[in-house]
């Protein structure tokens, strides 16, 4: 343990800070904010609004002005669905999988990317919701006794998706709030005005006693432990919304694994693109640094690696398996009418994650950002492909096959669920420690006087 | 401070030590167990093993909440699903009414979910409860910042030991509180 | 002979039997009611009918049977509304005893001789998505069998909806029936 | 639906019924219901609510007449069905006809008399008033007087006689398409202007030069089912005829035939005298009288002399003519082929090659005409002259639209006519353009009668009471303006007593006539007559024309028109159901087409859906390219019926009018010439055909929906042969997948699935199947489907439970045509079922995938999972009261079916396998204390289906007649290696094809 402790004070990365360094720093991104902020805050929100014209617009006229057409009953707001849901995970992973293995450099992000955990589960919540034709009754798919006597049908993937997205939002709310508390309570201490009572409410008399840190302590890390199945089970479950279906390319036993790698891929490549900006924004240098982008930049090698793995083997299978409906479905992918999604999607996210095997890009903040900016525009089309371009592909009823056109309705939504994102997010980043107090100073050598060491 | 009246307590008397270093709050943490001090309080601004190990306190009950929370979890997922396949019996797919295997997925969300819940609520209730302990009255912002502190209650009458002994531990400032 | 005719002849026929107390008691499974004398109308439960048509009277103190007005709904999954002429068969001789009694009356010849249906208030209504076949359930409950659904319209002045005619309330009968409870037996 | 308009009946209708539910429920929001009950004031005597009544009446929907059963509920007619007592149609009916109820109920319908005011605009007057003023016209007229007509075959054309002689006019029948040249052809061959009928039940070998007998021409419905009995194959049947079809284009009747041949437009005539001059040649028929007398003629054209001509090799020429010689041949000629110039000819020609083979007298039957004789182009033609020379004062039209179907010089005519009458249900070209409109009764609503057959008289009578009370049928309109006494009914019973007589056979005329009406009409069999070859045949063998002289320029491609399937001569196309129903051969809906041969396309570099600009010296229109394989290349066609300038909301301004392109004059043989040659102009512009066949797919396509057999393979199977059976997993694992599906069901039988239940199912024979697409109509017509419009069906939002689906497969025999009806397959294991969350898609405990509509949340993922892909979504608000999406704006909404419920939006819908008719059944069982007899139901397609195609019943009933159909070794289930165990079995198709 001591050794341990060693080594990562050993780490090139806060060697200069002290306690009292972090908590300021820290509390510093709390300030009364700027014009940029406002500006950015109205961006969102204007975002929004347009989402939410549109969907008034098809709750009052139904689905059909979204651009879906037979085959291709499902679009773009389930595409949005599963981009979110996969956002969601690195949050979780960076938190509790990096926890359970002890890796240091988490500290300073996890709390980053947590926030955009649970604001990209609360987005991607609401698509299910949006893209059923009568929104009115979605309350039927939770099993509440009514008067009917009917229950919801348990064999169905998207009941269990709904509850494994609720599960998966309860939990990484519990877990934001647990990482929040000794946090908050340090802001508190430093705070004045109506945040200095805003905090003292929600630190929940946290003082750091022995006996809190005696509770805290195991409480996190059991909380770490049940997280972890957790964030791999989510996008299993999400994934087999499809892979329980006999629809070609996507009745695959691949998919879980297939999924949750791209969810992590696409999640890290989210945090890098809010952290860059946030990092410059709340002059974070000194807690965030370049050792830290290029850790981020490993995972998203490593599940990048992955996912090409996973594109290969479905072509390789497409052709050994040889289904015709299978075959059929990659020849469309790769060269019917969509072609143009498919091969964004494998440059993208097979080919352009190669890069980053070098240091220099790995260190270099601007073509990370670049770099997240396509993977996240890569996951995206990968979603889209999946899901519209292999309906409209009609692989055993060719005589259905037909293309498919989002409208306004598609597009505005989306973008509504873009601004509900960045409204809360920002929200949050400005009144809550966007990066955790406690943890960063676990990161740091304890105060002693020299000569006094044993 | 008058905010924290949602969490106020009796005021106990005792000392309140500040310290600017965790090698000497452990050491004060021992030379106080040696000199057969009980519930004193300790303040830290993050956790430390070192000071965990000076403590060596009781492990926590939480772990109890999760597991009987998951439990619970798992057990009523198995329920809701079965009961509710059997409470209504619809044909679907050619598949058996109440089918297990679609249904340990529900059995396993639940779980989480209900463990996550016990837990936080668990650790919650805890820490509350000794937030309300005696002894913490005496406290100093900068223990969640940059300084460890130790509150011994104490009597002004035996007062002074503590105060020689803390000082002595290298306490960087020492207040009846 | 068309229906029309054999209507009123029924009616008179009906009128006839009913005339001999006797006659009617027999084979009524009710105890003879006497309709109450109804001063304040107001005070009814139920809506405004634009003819206050008495069942309480009529299937009650005269004990005519549901199914002679509502023929169809033995055979058919519509019970139907009694054309005015069904009316006519009895009240073509039938005055009335009181006065209002006879204003009512007045009014149901007023409009046979107009031309003009009355616009009834309907109470028991079910969504369009939900088919009832009367004849089923006539067919396995009885004739008698209608105030099960309806409530004990010989005794309403003015009739109101008794049950809440929710699909709970269909299955719970359906269960203790031990009768189908697919979905498609109703919903198509 | 105009104010005052009988609303007490209308309330009537909707009060005392739970009709009422589903109707209101249309408004909108499922739940909605009718607030008030209105009784009936007299009880009907033959009404009960909630059950149908069902009347008897004949279609006029075309000349063929067939007979119509009228399924009404409180007092509206909701369904037509065929009338199985019938002469004509037998119990089936063709989607042109089911759609009349459209025509009853459309919304554009004239609902009160109008007359042209100072400002030429119409303006509503009176009834008085009008017949005042159409009775003085009509004595003003003084002789100057022309009534035109449609095909009146009844009494209606004989009072139009009498009443245009009493006042000394002329009463001219006008159809577009007439049967001019059949007439002709007959006279020159036989001496005879009768058209005889044809027994293609009979025919071993059926060969056809142009004559669509499945689609427009004669009698079409009568026709296929005797094609069917024919053609079809039935196992151990050693006959199966083979049909050959003759034409420069494959329509619905070539896509049936066994091989296509695409001769040379116009020399279709030669052809016919090559194969008589092989059979003569090499005796292979028995010699009939007088054929001595063509030998030497017929010599001339020999296989090779013709084959240069008409592009058909001479090897085929003889084979033909063997296997036509080799059985019980039927050669007919129609169509394309008797719209040519040299049509006569043609059909003459044609007539010799029946002789030669000597089935006159065995398959063409002389002596029970078909009632086609009135009225020639001829005739409309010298109308049209004397109009445009002033030399008539008064024109009255009725039944016909002359507008639509007639060009320019028509209408320069029409303005020189002094007061045009027109008496019409619907504002048409005709009507508005005319002095005074009267509106007319829908044949639905009135009586009549027509002799659509020597020796069939078929009674037309109202099945309801008419929608708008304000609307008269034109025979009393005519009487009360000709100041004669009495209604069009006396006249009709008048007429009747002439029939009584014949065959009344001393019953009393009121028993006859009550008979009459409950049967729909009543029948003599008309003796066959023999024919010989008229003296002036041996013109025709001398040769018709190589090809005919067409007008245009020379080198310019040759355009054949021909009649749509569908909107027929164009008076469909106000009829929603029609304009979605996909032509059976290029699929499109809602507009016209061009059809091109891919090769001839690629020379002009124009693709699908380009617009081209096809001038002839009559006119122009702009049409969209449709290329398709099934015409001769270097030949286009386009279907007639669009392009309307009226006619209401659903055919205004769609498309063009083929009618633009061809010439006003009449031929020799006093016909329309209907093909014309054509310049073509491309334009840059495109449009999206309006279809619903999918994109091509890159790795073939159909082979495992469609499944084909060659005649002698169809032949050798043996009972119990599965040829089609996939396996998806090996032999070993059998008993195993046998030991688990057993357990499966047995966890699965519990509540309501326990014991014995039915398990519906349904047989499809691919081999009877043509692809007429009737069951499409008769699915929209009794599931309440909605008609989504063009605009949506372009976004693939059609709403068709049963769709036709048709692919092409080219193969050594030349183009076939595959077609199959694709509907949901009610699986037992269904993959939309379980990933319902809500349970709305479910297994019944009768085999039915239910569907419960006020379940249903609209998460599509059943649609998704399913891979026959026949689950539809409600995008939109179909039925919402003024809605843009509306599809049954008032009174359309009358014929809503109400057993079944009208979708909401956002719910998805299937085929339910007509679930409403089976709880019908089933509660009349009950009723009855019985159990359900096999055949007591019938979904509305396999009803309509005039093939006969189509079996439903119970499986699990070993005795059923589905359950043997079923057990055909042709039997295949469609994706059977999905393991979803359909309820539907299809049956191979068989062909007949040389083995190689």
């Amino acid at each position: 343990m001591t050794t341990h402790t060693t080594t990562r004070a050993q780490t090139p990365t806060h060697h200069t800070l002290s306690y009292d360094d972090v908590t300021r720093t820290i509390a510093r991104t709390l300030g009364s904010p700027g014009r940029g902020y406002y500006v950015l805050l109205a961006c969102a929100v204007t975002m929004l609004g347009i989402g939410v014209i549109c969907l008034l617009y098809l709750f009052r006229y139904g689905l059909g002005l979204a651009g879906y057409s037979m085959p291709t009953y499902w679009a773009v707001y389930i595409t949005c669905f599963v981009f979110w849901v996969g956002i969601a995970h690195s949050g979780t992973l960076i938190s509790a999988i990096l926890f359970l293995f002890r890796s240091g450099w988490r500290t300073a992000v996890y709390r980053v990317a947590e926030i955009m955990t649970v604001f990209a589960v609360m987005t991607a919540g609401l698509f299910p919701l949006i893209h059923i034709g009568r929104q009115w009754f979605f309350y039927w798919l939770v099993p509440y006794p009514n008067e009917r006597g009917l229950w919801p049908n348990f064999k169905s993937p998207l009941v269990w998706d709904e509850f494994a997205i609720g599960t998966y939002f309860t939990v990484s709310t519990c877990f934001l709030i647990m990482g929040l508390i000794p946090d908050i309570a340090a802001i508190r201490d430093v705070a004045t005005g109506w945040r200095k009572k805003l905090y003292t409410l929600t630190a929940l008399g946290w003082r750091g006693t022995n006996e809190q840190w005696r509770h805290y302590r195991p409480a996190y890390l059991y909380l770490a432990a049940l997280a972890t199945p957790l964030v791999l089970s989510v996008h299993s479950v999400v994934s087999w919304d499809f892979a329980m279906s006999q629809v070609p390319a996507w009745h695959e036993t691949l998919f879980a694994p297939y999924f949750v790698a791209g969810a992590i891929y696409s999640g890290c490549a989210m945090v890098i693109t809010l952290l860059i900006p946030l990092r410059a924004f709340f002059q974070l240098e000194e807690l965030v640094t370049l050792h830290h982008f290029e850790n981020l930049a490993k995972l998203i090698l490593l599940t990048g690696m992955i996912v090409c793995y996973a594109y290969v083997t479905e072509y390789f299978f497409a052709w050994y398996g040889g289904p015709t409906p299978e075959r059929e479905a990659f020849w469309y992918r790769a060269f019917g009418r969509f072609w143009w999604a498919g091969w964004t999607m494998n440059v993208c996210n097979a080919f352009l994650p190669w890069l980053l095997w070098s240091k220099r890009i790995r260190t270099n903040l601007v073509a990370l950002f670049v770099i997240s900016i396509f993977v996240n525009l890569g996951m995206w089309m990968e979603r889209f492909v999946i899901i519209a371009v292999h309906l409209a592909g009609e692989p055993f009823e060719s005589y259905v096959r037909a293309g498919y056109n989002a409208t306004w309705a598609d597009w505005g939504i989306m973008l509504g669920s873009f601004g509900w994102f960045f409204m809360w997010f920002l929200l949050f980043v400005k009144n809550f420690p966007a990066v955790s107090v406690a943890e960063v100073k676990e990161e740091l050598p304890p105060p002693e006087h020299a000569g006094r060491h044993r | 401070m008058k905010l924290e009246s949602p969490f106020a307590q009796r005021p106990t008397p005792g000392v309140l030590a500040v310290f600017g270093e965790l090698g000497a709050t452990v050491d004060a943490i021992a030379a106080l167990k040696r000199s057969g001090h009980q519930g004193f309080t300790v303040y830290s601004p993050l956790a430390r093993h070192e000071l965990e190990e000076a403590l060596a306190q009781p492990v926590s009950p939480v772990r109890a909440y999760t597991l009987i929370g998951g439990i619970a979890g798992c057990s009523i997922g198995a329920w809701i699903t079965l009961y509710m396949s059997y409470d209504w019996p619809i044909q679907v797919g050619g598949k058996p009414i109440g089918s297990i295997p679609p249904y340990v997925v529900i059995m396993f969300e639940m779980t989480v979910l209900f463990g996550a819940l016990t837990t936080l609520l668990g650790v919650i209730f805890n820490t509350i409860m000794a937030a309300r302990q005696r002894g913490t009255i005496a406290y100093d912002p900068r223990f969640t910042n940059d300084k460890f502190g130790i509150f011994v209650p104490a009597e002004h009458t035996d007062a002074g030991p503590v105060e020689k002994l803390l000082k002595g531990c290298g306490a960087e400032e020492v207040r009846r509180g | 002979m068309t229906h029309g005719s054999t209507r009123v002849a029924a009616g008179i026929a009906l009128l006839v039997c009913v005339a001999v107390p006797l006659a009617a008691q027999g084979g009524q499974p009710t105890p003879a009611v006497t309709a109450p004398v109804i001063s304040d109308t107001g005070s009814l439960k139920g809506p405004r009918q634009p003819i206050f048509f008495r069942h309480d009277v009529h299937a009650g103190q005269s004990h005519i049977p549901c199914l002679y007005c509502h023929y169809s709904a033995t055979v058919s999954s519509e019970p139907g509304i009694p054309s005015l002429q069904t009316c006519g068969g009895c009240h073509f001789i039938v005055g009335g005893s009181t006065p209002t009694h006879q204003a009512e009356i007045k009014k149901v010849r007023e409009l046979t001789s107009s031309n003009h249906a009355p616009e009834w208030v309907r109470i028991h209504t079910l969504p369009a998505f939900v088919h009832f076949p009367h004849m089923r359930h006539i067919k396995a409950l009885g004739t008698e069998s209608c105030n099960r659904c309806h409530g004990e319209v010989r005794e309403m002045p003015q009739v109101y909806q008794v049950a809440p005619l929710t699909m709970g309330w269909c299955i719970n009968c359906h269960l203790q029936r031990q009768v189908t409870r697919d979905c498609v037996v109703c919903h198509y | 639906m105009s104010d005052g308009m009988n609303r007490r009946r209308f309330l009537t209708v909707l009060g005392a019924t739970g009709g009422g539910a589903a109707l209101l429920g249309a408004c909108g929001v499922g739940e909605e219901q009718a607030q008030k009950l209105i009784p009936y004031l007299t009880q009907p005597e033959d009404q009960v609510p909630g059950i149908a009544t069902w009347y008897a009446t004949t279609c006029r929907e075309c000349p063929s007449g067939c007979g119509v059963r009228a399924k009404v509920r409180e007092g509206r007619v909701i369904k037509l069905e065929g009338n199985p007592d019938a002469q004509v149609g037998r119990g089936h009916l063709c989607a042109r006809g089911q759609a009349a109820l459209e025509g009853v109920y459309n919304p554009d319908r004239v609902t009160d008399p109008l007359a042209r005011n100072a400002q030429g605009q119409f303006e509503k007057i009176s009834w008085t008033d009008a017949l005042a003023r159409f009775g003085a016209n009509l004595k003003g007229a003084n002789g100057h007087l022309a009534i035109l007509t449609g095909q009146e075959s009844g009494s209606f054309g004989d009072l139009v006689d009498e009443l245009a002689k009493s006042l000394g006019g002329r009463h001219v029948v006008y159809e577009p398409f007439a049967f001019e040249a059949l007439r002709e052809g007959n006279r020159l061959a036989f001496g005879t202007t009768a058209v005889p009928s044809y027994d293609f039940a009979r025919a071993s070998y059926i060969l056809s030069f142009g004559a669509d007998f499945l689609d427009t021409w004669l009698s079409p419905v009568d026709h296929q089912t005797a094609f069917a009995r024919a053609h079809g194959f039935a196992a151990g049947n050693p006959a199966m005829a083979k049909l050959v079809f003759v034409g420069p284009r494959m329509s619905l009747t070539g896509m049936n035939a066994d091989e296509w041949l695409a001769p040379v437009p116009g020399t279709e005539g030669r052809l016919a005298l090559a194969v008589a001059s092989v059979i003569v040649r090499d005796r292979l028929a028995s010699a009939q009288p007088d054929v001595g007398r063509l030998s030497g003629l017929l010599g001339r054209h020999t296989p090779d002399a013709v084959a240069a001509v008409c592009g058909i090799d001479a090897k085929t020429i003889e084979r033909v003519a063997r296997e036509l010689a080799a059985g019980d041949g039927l050669v007919v000629a129609g169509g394309m082929a008797a719209h040519y110039p040299n049509g006569a000819e043609i059909v003459a020609a044609v007539n010799v090659l029946n002789y030669v083979t000597g089935a006159v007298g065995k398959t063409v039957q002389f002596g029970p005409n078909q009632n086609v004789e009135a009225g020639t182009f001829g005739q409309m033609a010298e109308l049209v002259a004397d109009m445009a020379g002033g030399r008539i004062s008064v024109l009255v039209v009725t039944g016909t639209n002359p507008g639509h179907s007639l060009g320019g010089a028509f209408w320069q005519a029409w303005a020189k006519v002094g007061t045009k009458v027109v008496i019409s249900p619907y504002l048409d070209e005709t009507a508005s353009a005319a002095d005074l409109v009267l509106p007319e009764l829908h044949p639905l609503e009135q009586w009549n009668d027509s002799r659509p057959r020597a020796g069939v008289w078929a009674l037309q009578q109202p099945v309801m009471q008419p929608v708008y009370a304000t609307a008269r049928a034109a025979g009393d309109v005519l009487l009360a303006a000709a100041g004669k006494p009495g209604s069009f009914k006396d006249y009709l019973q008048t007429s009747w007593h002439a029939v009584h007589g014949r065959l009344g056979h001393g019953t009393s005329f009121d028993d006859f006539w009550n008979d009459a009406l409950a049967k729909g009409g009543v029948a003599s069999a008309a003796s066959v007559e023999k024919v010989r070859l008229a003296a002036g045949v041996e013109r025709i063998l001398a040769g018709p024309p190589d090809a005919p002289a067409l007008d245009g320029g020379a080198h310019d491609p040759v355009l054949i028109a021909f009649p749509s399937p569908t909107l027929y001569d164009g008076r469909g196309a106000n009829k929603p159901w029609l304009q979605e129903l996909p032509d059976p051969v290029s699929k499109i809906m809602w507009h016209s087409w061009v059809e091109v041969h891919p090769d001839t396309a690629t020379s002009w570099g124009v693709t699908d859906g380009d617009l081209v600009v096809l001038q002839s010296p009559f006119g122009a229109v702009s049409a969209p390219v449709w290329m398709t394989p099934a015409i001769r290349p270097g030949v286009l066609a386009v279907p007639t019926g669009q392009g309307h300038t009226a006619f209401g909301r659903y055919a205004k301004d769609r498309s063009f009018n083929a009618f633009d392109l061809l010439g006003g004059a009449a031929n020799g043989y006093a016909g329309r010439t209907f093909t014309v040659r054509v310049s073509v102009k491309t334009t840059g512009d495109h449009r999206f055909l309006a279809t619903n066949v999918g994109d091509p797919r890159e790795l073939g396509g159909g082979e495992e929906i469609v499944r084909s057999l060659t005649y002698a393979k169809a032949k050798a199977l043996k009972p119990g042969d599965r040829p089609f059976r996939a396996r998806e997993y090996p032999v070993y694992a059998d008993s195993a997948e046998a030991g688990w599906a057993v357990a499966q069901r047995t966890e699965a039988a519990r509540g309501n699935y326990a014991g014995h239940q039915p398990r519906w199912a349904m047989a499809i024979d691919l081999a009877r199947c043509t692809g007429c697409s009737a069951c499409v109509t008769a699915c929209y017509a009794e599931n309440n489907l909605p008609t989504v419009g063009e605009d949506l069906v372009l976004r693939r939002r059609q709403i068709s439970w049963m769709r036709i689906e048709r692919y092409w497969r080219e193969d050594d025999h030349g183009l076939q045509a595959v077609v199959t009806p694709m509907l949901c397959q009610q699986c037992e294991q269904a993959p939309c079922e379980p990933v319902c969350p809500v349970f709305a898609a479910y297994h019944t405990p009768d085999g039915l995938n239910g569907q419960v509509y006020n379940r249903c949340v609209g998460t599509r993922y059943c649609a998704n999972n399913c891979a026959y892909k026949v689950r539809y979504f409600n995008w939109f608000n179909f039925a919402e009261r003024g809605g843009e999406w509306e599809a049954w704006p008032a009174p359309l909404d009358w014929q809503l079916n109400p057993d079944v419920t009208v979708r909401e939006k956002g719910v998805m819908e299937k085929c339910t396998f007509c679930v409403q008719r089976i709880r019908g059944a089933q509660n009349q069982a009950r009723l009855e204390d019985r159990t359900v007899q096999d055949g007591e139901i019938t979904p509305a397609c396999a009803q309509s289906c005039p093939s006969e195609a189509i079996v439903f019943g119970d499986l699990h009933d070993p005795a059923s007649r589905v359950a043997q159909v079923s057990a055909d070794p042709r039997g295949y289930h469609v994706f059977e290696e999905l393991n979803t165990r359909p309820g539907i079995t299809y049956l191979a198709r068989v062909v007949h094809a040389e083995e190689a």
